[in-house]
């Protein structure tokens, strides 16, 4: 175990290394340079002049006039040295500030998302399976269809919409007015906790149509096991049976594809945070990219990647717990 | 669970003494022929692709079948409620469907111009009318639209804030999400069955790099990773080169799942039997390749095709809806739709969620379509 | 000897294991086949039998180079001149595979099912240009009556027939190209018992014919002991026994052997099965055991024999064993049949 | 309904008129079509038949095992004696039901061809077995677990205790069905069912599994079903063979009496076609054509279509009844119902 814990760490650095250098090449993309846009944001609206010596110190500054690897170089060791994720023009602060707790808003949605999604998916795909053919098996299959059609953005919109006209309140936000600049306490938590709610569902809705028919998919497989049969050949009955071989063996896949579901919610929380108006990474994202703020884009960015990067090493070690037969693939 | 003596490979058809006429067929049939007659069970597929093949023809002619191209604003008719055709009032019924008058006058309270129904005023459809001139196919001029009015104007999908004919522009954002779609689906596709087939065929180190590549780059969310690419469009790029670049930047990053999957499926029927067979007939990479490979793998490649294509509209239609995908002038589904980001934009004018219909429908057929291929893409499987 | 059709000496096939780690290193490897030294005498059929896992697939795809071989010599005389498989290039191996074929195991998916049934049996000859325009029908049509397949199915595809029919197919498209040397790799083990003995009989009435050489690889002892004309053992990726059928049936002289003719249950009731007990299963052919493979489960091991690599010796005339005490032992066959007529 | 007479006191199972179809996109096939048999007390009756024949679905179902768009015909009738002296009709047994779990695995077990699939990969030997006692029997963990180490080490399995915790995929095939035998036995039952539990065997294991097999049923004294494609195998183990060719039963009798005087067309020509090493360079006779689709059977005697003797105007029109040869052994052939009137 403790080979095989040292090995998926490895590997996570050197997947880490590889995605590092693509999310700078993503920074170093947009036209005109870094400069540019941090004096146009400092100065604009002063009144000062800006010439070219002016932009030229400012490059020196930021180390912009040297080779990319050298300056690769730094951002990233800053990174891992220091967890310095360098400076938010848009902001005038470190990005590090800008981030701050929004990580573990971030991470509040993501798990609260995933917790969703498996507890609608995982028993309803079981059901559907073993009710193959009848009505509800078919209305699920439906509501699949839908999610993977409707854009989790596009439900965000008709659901505010609904709660609207409907309901006469808004489902946006994480913080109810009163709590969304008090420190924490517990009743600030417990407010969160409520207003997660929304946005997990809107966010799982179509990971949670993904799995449902990968678990049903799995799980009628695993029905035609002749395991299954011999299990019933014994004697053993029909509740306990479907629970005990197939149904665990359907949650395999599931696991196995945990950073696949994390990789589809983060892919969709900037639009859906946008809509929902959720103060996350994803949101601070998305405006980064329009303010073209590369340190703050490239450090969420990264800091994504990495939860989904980790979150496939979790799963992995769960995967290991789960199936006997994995451990000996690993030799 | 089956018994072993049940297995599907006896339950095949196997030559009898009798033979009829549609074993014959049966019997003489080809791949493609197989596939076909499978996939005419399928009902809802077929349905999807009649829905798309619908949705492509209007896309291709959207000027015609639109009675107004995407820019004209109608001044005096902001915000309008769709109208539906009718063939009764109050006079009674007639064949010819016609829309009744809009007034539209400034409400004293809240000042804003809106529209009322006048049903004193009747006005008639026509089909085949002249309006404003356009370019069919970009290169036929013509003013003949499908229909229209003869006199006022007609709004089946109500206007915007700008005035501006939501039927029409749908119709032309048609056009474009479903082009974007198939573009950034054939160059992803290229790219895939290069990078795949050299790693499937070949194998070994290359194949290992190419493993760990895609890897990474599945990694990285894709949204997120779309948008940082589409950030880096200069604002001064014209909506053609906006256009061209989106393509491109849905499909290289679309590419790495379906090089993964080509991969698998080439490795495995390398592996097949009659392929070894092929080998030991002393057939050249050529024709293994020609012969054997390709033909098994073109069903796949179409169910492949069709499968990835709501990834790429659902792609385009995010990223355009947030501003970072195409932009005005060019109509997408996702360009309209940024016209309904806010919920007060929508509860204003629910129809401005219209074009969210469209992008459902497109998805929900490409799904079907993709499920049912799927099924009878593999003919010579007896499914469960 | 001119009328040896294909030598293979110190033959050893070795699959590397890819670990899964990071680089994919090349720890180890799975010794499929490790030294195995036979000859084939033109126009005779020699049987391979062993169990699971013995390599006995491997050799045969590895003389046809199916399977590149690690080491060793291939040699197959066509015209008198002999050629070293090994040595050829790809290109080279590819105009030499009119004279050697395989006949696969699964009827099913040994045929590609996009293709008629007249292309899977062409393909060698289009393939290797053997034939052209109207004399590749000819030979296809004259191809499939010898396998006593209606012409008329010719433009059917593979999905309309059983596997009896699809096995013919396949044996249409092997004996096409008029080979010398035919593998056939468990080739009737897939079919029912009434269909096989139809496939047998075929298989010898078209050696009769046209003096094919057959190397006939199965795990049924009956099957192989009545197509054979002599027997190879093989265990754990290297030969112990080779002999005239009917020696090594009824007079084995490896402990292996003895076993394996034991255990075979003989459709006849008032004889009773007496098999020699075994001990453990066969070893992983990653990490065979010292001296004699088989040792560790043999009932007349020895301390030599766990040290000792056994010599394959020749100590009868054709009868060739790898066994340190061969000549010592006595060991009982197969029930000799008490007369020629035993119905 | 004519067969529902009471089962006979030397029967542990008898069934009678056994019909078997199932619904499948092509339409109804037939897979077994009104066959009886029976097992007597003690003894082992082996099922010989080709792909198709039915001999996996016969016995499936007298354990209900069958899958959902199976049919059972209503005038079937599968007659068991429990243990408790009780005899029971499986057929009118509700799905689920308790009684029909207490006789599946305690009083009827199952062993298959594919020892591999049919223990779950997940679950350690030692729990499946454990699994299968608490099910069947009145004991406590403790001694559940103790019945299991028993039973791994009865059927020859070495280092009991330790393979009690391995996994099946670290077991070799010889030792996954001898751990099958174990779950199987460990319940106690009076009837096994051994579907081709020798196929996917190397002889030598083979040999080993059919001697196990044997030396357990004199020790247990259970009745065994037998179920192979392989005559070698049956002329071995059984007591009594049935043949079965497309869901009917063509032959029925003693061992002996089926391998060396058998008497259907059938039966004779599979003898003749199998090689044997007591008759080594003897041409093969082979049986023409091929076995018919179950989609499209032929009227009649199934066999008809590629019997040598086949009676044209006789054959194809209706199924020949029973003749009865000696008081154990049957044919289902219009050679012998001509003689016989």
């Amino acid at each position: 175990m403790v080979k095989f814990l040292f090995q998926r760490t490895i590997g996570m650095a050197i997947t880490m290394f590889f995605v590092s250098i693509m999310v700078f090449v993503i920074m170093e993309l947009p036209p005109g340079d870094y400069a540019e846009r941090w004096a146009f944001r400092k100065f604009s609206g002063t009144g000062a002049q800006i010439t070219e010596a002016d932009l030229d110190n400012i490059r020196a500054n930021f180390g912009l006039d040297r080779p990319a690897p050298e300056r690769y170089f730094k951002w990233i060791s800053g990174i891992v040295l220091h967890g310095d994720f360098g400076e938010a023009f848009a902001f005038q602060t470190s990005v590090n500030n800008v981030i701050g707790q929004k990580i573990w808003l971030t991470l509040a949605i993501l798990f609260s998302t995933l917790i969703v999604t498996y507890l609608v998916a995982i028993p309803v795909g079981i059901y559907a399976a073993i009710r193959r053919g009848s009505a509800e098996d078919y209305a699920l299959t439906v509501f699949s269809y839908l999610g993977f059609a409707l854009p989790n953005f596009l439900l965000a919109l008709v659901l505010l919409y609904v709660s609207i006209t409907v309901f006469d309140s808004s489902v946006g936000g994480l913080f109810s007015p009163e709590y969304a600049d008090a420190p924490w306490s517990i009743a600030k938590a417990k407010d969160l906790l409520g207003h997660l709610i929304i946005p997990a569902i809107i966010l799982a809705w179509s990971a949670t149509a993904f799995q449902l028919q990968t678990v049903r998919a799995t799980m009628l497989d695993e029905l035609n096991n002749l395991s299954v049969t011999a299990a019933r050949a014994r004697g053993v009955p029909e509740w306990k049976l479907l629970l005990k071989y197939p149904a665990r063996l359907a949650i395999n896949p599931v696991v196995s594809t945990m950073s696949f579901d994390a990789n589809r919610i983060f892919s969709e929380l900037p639009i859906v945070a946008l809509v929902l108006g959720l103060p996350e990474l994803g949101e601070l994202l998305l405006k980064s990219y329009l303010d073209l703020d590369m340190f703050v884009a490239g450090a969420i960015l990264l800091i994504l990647t990495f939860m989904i990067v980790f979150m496939n090493f979790l799963s992995d070690i769960f995967l290991a717990i789960l199936d006997p037969r994995v451990k000996l693939i690993e030799g | 669970m089956t018994p072993t003596d049940l297995s599907p490979k006896e339950t095949q058809a196997p030559i009898n003494q009798m033979e009829s006429e549609e074993a014959q067929r049966y019997y003489s049939a080809t791949q493609f022929q197989l596939i076909w007659w499978r996939f005419r069970k399928h009902r809802l597929a077929q349905v999807g692709a009649i829905i798309l093949i619908t949705m492509a023809v209007i896309g291709l002619f959207a000027e015609f079948f639109g009675p107004y191209t995407g820019t004209t604003r109608v001044s005096d008719a902001v915000l309008v409620r769709p109208q539906a055709p009718q063939f009764c009032n109050d006079d009674g019924c007639t064949l010819r469907p016609f829309i009744p008058g809009v007034i539209s006058e400034r409400n004293p309270e809240t000042l804003r111009m809106e529209t009322k129904i006048d049903p004193s005023v009747r006005r008639d459809i026509y089909f085949f009318v002249e309006g404003e001139e356009y370019k069919l196919l970009g290169k036929f001029k013509t003013n003949i639209h499908f229909f229209g009015l003869k006199e006022g104007s007609i709004h089946l999908f109500g206007t915007d804030s700008l005035g501006r004919d939501i039927f029409s522009r749908v119709l032309l954002a048609t056009r474009t999400s479903l082009s974007i779609g198939i573009f950034g689906v054939v160059i992803a596709f290229v790219l895939a069955l290069v990078i795949g087939g050299v790693a499937g065929y070949f194998g070994g180190g290359l194949d290992y790099a190419i493993q760990r590549l895609t890897e990474i780059v599945r990694v990285i969310p894709v949204i997120p990773l779309y948008m940082g690419l589409a950030a880096a469009f200069p604002k001064e790029w014209s909506s053609t080169q906006v256009y061209f670049a989106m393509t491109l930047v849905l499909a290289l990053v679309g590419w790495p799942t379906l090089a993964r999957r080509i991969r698998g499926k080439l490795l495995s029927l390398r592996g097949e039997d009659y392929v070894i067979a092929a080998n030991l007939a002393g057939a050249g990479p050529s024709r293994i390749i020609g012969r054997h490979l390709l033909p098994a793998f073109m069903s796949y490649i179409i169910v492949d095709l069709v499968i990835s294509f709501p990834f790429m509209l659902l792609s385009e239609t995010a990223l355009s809806f947030v501003g970072l995908g195409l932009r005005p002038p060019t109509v997408s589904w996702g360009v309209l739709l940024q016209d309904a980001q806010t919920v007060r934009a929508i509860e204003q004018a629910p129809w401005l969620f219209i074009p969210a219909i469209f992008v459902v429908v497109a998805v929900l057929s490409f799904t079907v379509l993709g499920d049912g291929l799927r099924d009878a893409a593999d003919p010579y499987q007896v499914s469960g | 000897m001119s009328d040896t059709l294909l030598e293979i000496k110190d033959l050893k096939v070795h699959f590397p294991i890819r670990s899964k780690n990071l680089f994919g290193g090349v720890t180890k490897y799975v010794k499929a086949v490790d030294g195995v030294s036979f000859y084939i005498e033109k126009g005779e059929t020699l049987g391979l039998v062993g169990e699971s896992g013995s390599g006995k697939t491997t050799v045969g795809r590895s003389i046809l180079r199916a399977i590149e071989p690690t080491a060793g010599k291939v040699t197959f005389n066509v015209d008198d001149e002999t050629f070293d498989l090994s040595q050829l290039t790809d290109k080279e191996m590819r105009g030499f595979r009119e004279h050697m074929q395989l006949i696969f195991q699964d009827p099913y998916s040994s045929l590609n099912p996009r293709m008629t049934v007249r292309d899977i049996i062409a393909e060698p000859l289009i393939a290797q240009k053997l034939a052209t325009g109207d004399e590749v029908d000819e030979r296809v049509r004259e191809a499939a009556a010898l396998c006593k397949l209606n012409l008329e199915f010719l433009r059917r595809f593979p999905h309309a027939f059983s596997g009896g029919q699809r096995q013919r197919i396949g044996i249409a498209r092997a004996l096409v190209s008029r080979p010398q040397f035919i593998v056939c790799d468990e080739s009737v083990s897939a079919l029912d018992v009434s269909i096989q003995a139809e496939i047998l009989n075929l298989l010898m009435d078209l050696q009769a014919e046209f003096g094919f050489t057959y190397l006939f690889i199965a795990h049924d002892l009956s099957v192989v002991a009545h197509i054979s004309k002599r027997v190879a053992v093989m265990y754990l990726g290297q030969l112990v026994e080779l002999a005239p059928t009917k020696d090594l049936f009824y007079a084995p002289k490896h402990p292996y052997t003895e076993a394996l003719m034991s255990a075979i249950p003989e459709v006849n009731p008032d004889q009773e099965m007496n098999p020699v007990h075994l001990d453990g299963e066969i070893p992983s052919p990653i990490n065979p055991p010292s001296g004699c493979r088989f040792h560790t489960r043999c009932p007349y091991t020895q301390d030599n024999c766990k040290t000792d690599i056994p010599k394959w010796e020749e100590i009868e005339d054709n009868h060739f064993v790898a066994c340190h005490f061969a000549k010592t032992l006595t060991l009982k066959g197969a029930e000799m049949p008490t007369s020629v007529d035993a119905n | 309904m004519a067969n529902t007479k009471e089962i006979t006191k030397d029967n542990l199972l008898e069934v009678r008129n056994l019909k078997i179809s199932f619904k499948t996109d092509e339409g109804i096939i037939t897979a077994v079509d009104g066959i009886d048999f029976s097992v007597k007390h003690g003894q082992t009756l082996g099922i010989v038949g080709e792909s198709g024949s039915g001999k996996s679905v016969s016995t499936w179902s007298i354990m209900r095992l069958l899958p959902k768009n199976s049919i059972i015909d209503k005038g079937s009738s599968i007659q068991f004696h429990r243990k408790s002296g009780k005899v029971v009709e499986m057929t009118k047994l509700k799905a689920n039901s308790r009684e029909l779990r207490k006789i599946r695995g305690g009083e009827v077990a199952l062993i298959f061809q594919e020892p591999m699939s049919s223990f779950s990969p997940v679950y350690t030997i030692g729990n499946q077995i454990v699994e299968a006692v608490l099910q069947h029997r009145d004991v406590s963990k403790e001694e559940a677990e103790e019945i299991a180490v028993d039973m791994l080490d009865r059927v020859g399995i070495s280092n009991p205790r330790q393979r009690f915790r391995q996994y099946p995929f670290e077991l070799s095939g010889g030792m996954r069905q001898r751990a099958m035998i174990a779950v199987a036995l460990s319940m106690n039952p009076s009837l096994l069912i051994a579907d081709e539990p020798t196929t996917s065997l190397d002889v030598t294991i083979q040999a080993q599994i059919l001697e196990l097999m044997n030396e357990l049923q004199e020790e247990l004294g259970m009745s065994i079903i037998f179920i192979t494609h392989n005559l070698g195998v049956i002329a071995q183990v059984a007591d009594e063979i049935e043949v079965m060719y497309l869901g009917k039963i063509l032959e029925r009798g003693k061992t002996k009496e089926i391998i060396q005087q058998p008497q259907h067309p059938y039966t004779q020509a599979l003898l003749e076609a199998i090689p044997r090493l007591d008759r080594l360079g003897e041409r093969l006779t082979a049986i023409s054509g091929d076995i018919p689709s179950p989609l499209s059977r032929p009227v009649g005697c199934p066999f008809y279509t590629r019997c040598e003797k086949v009676m044209p105007g006789i054959c194809d029109i209706e199924m020949p009844k029973p003749t009865q040869l000696s008081e154990t052994h049957t044919v289902y052939c219009f050679l012998h119902e001509e003689k016989d009137v």
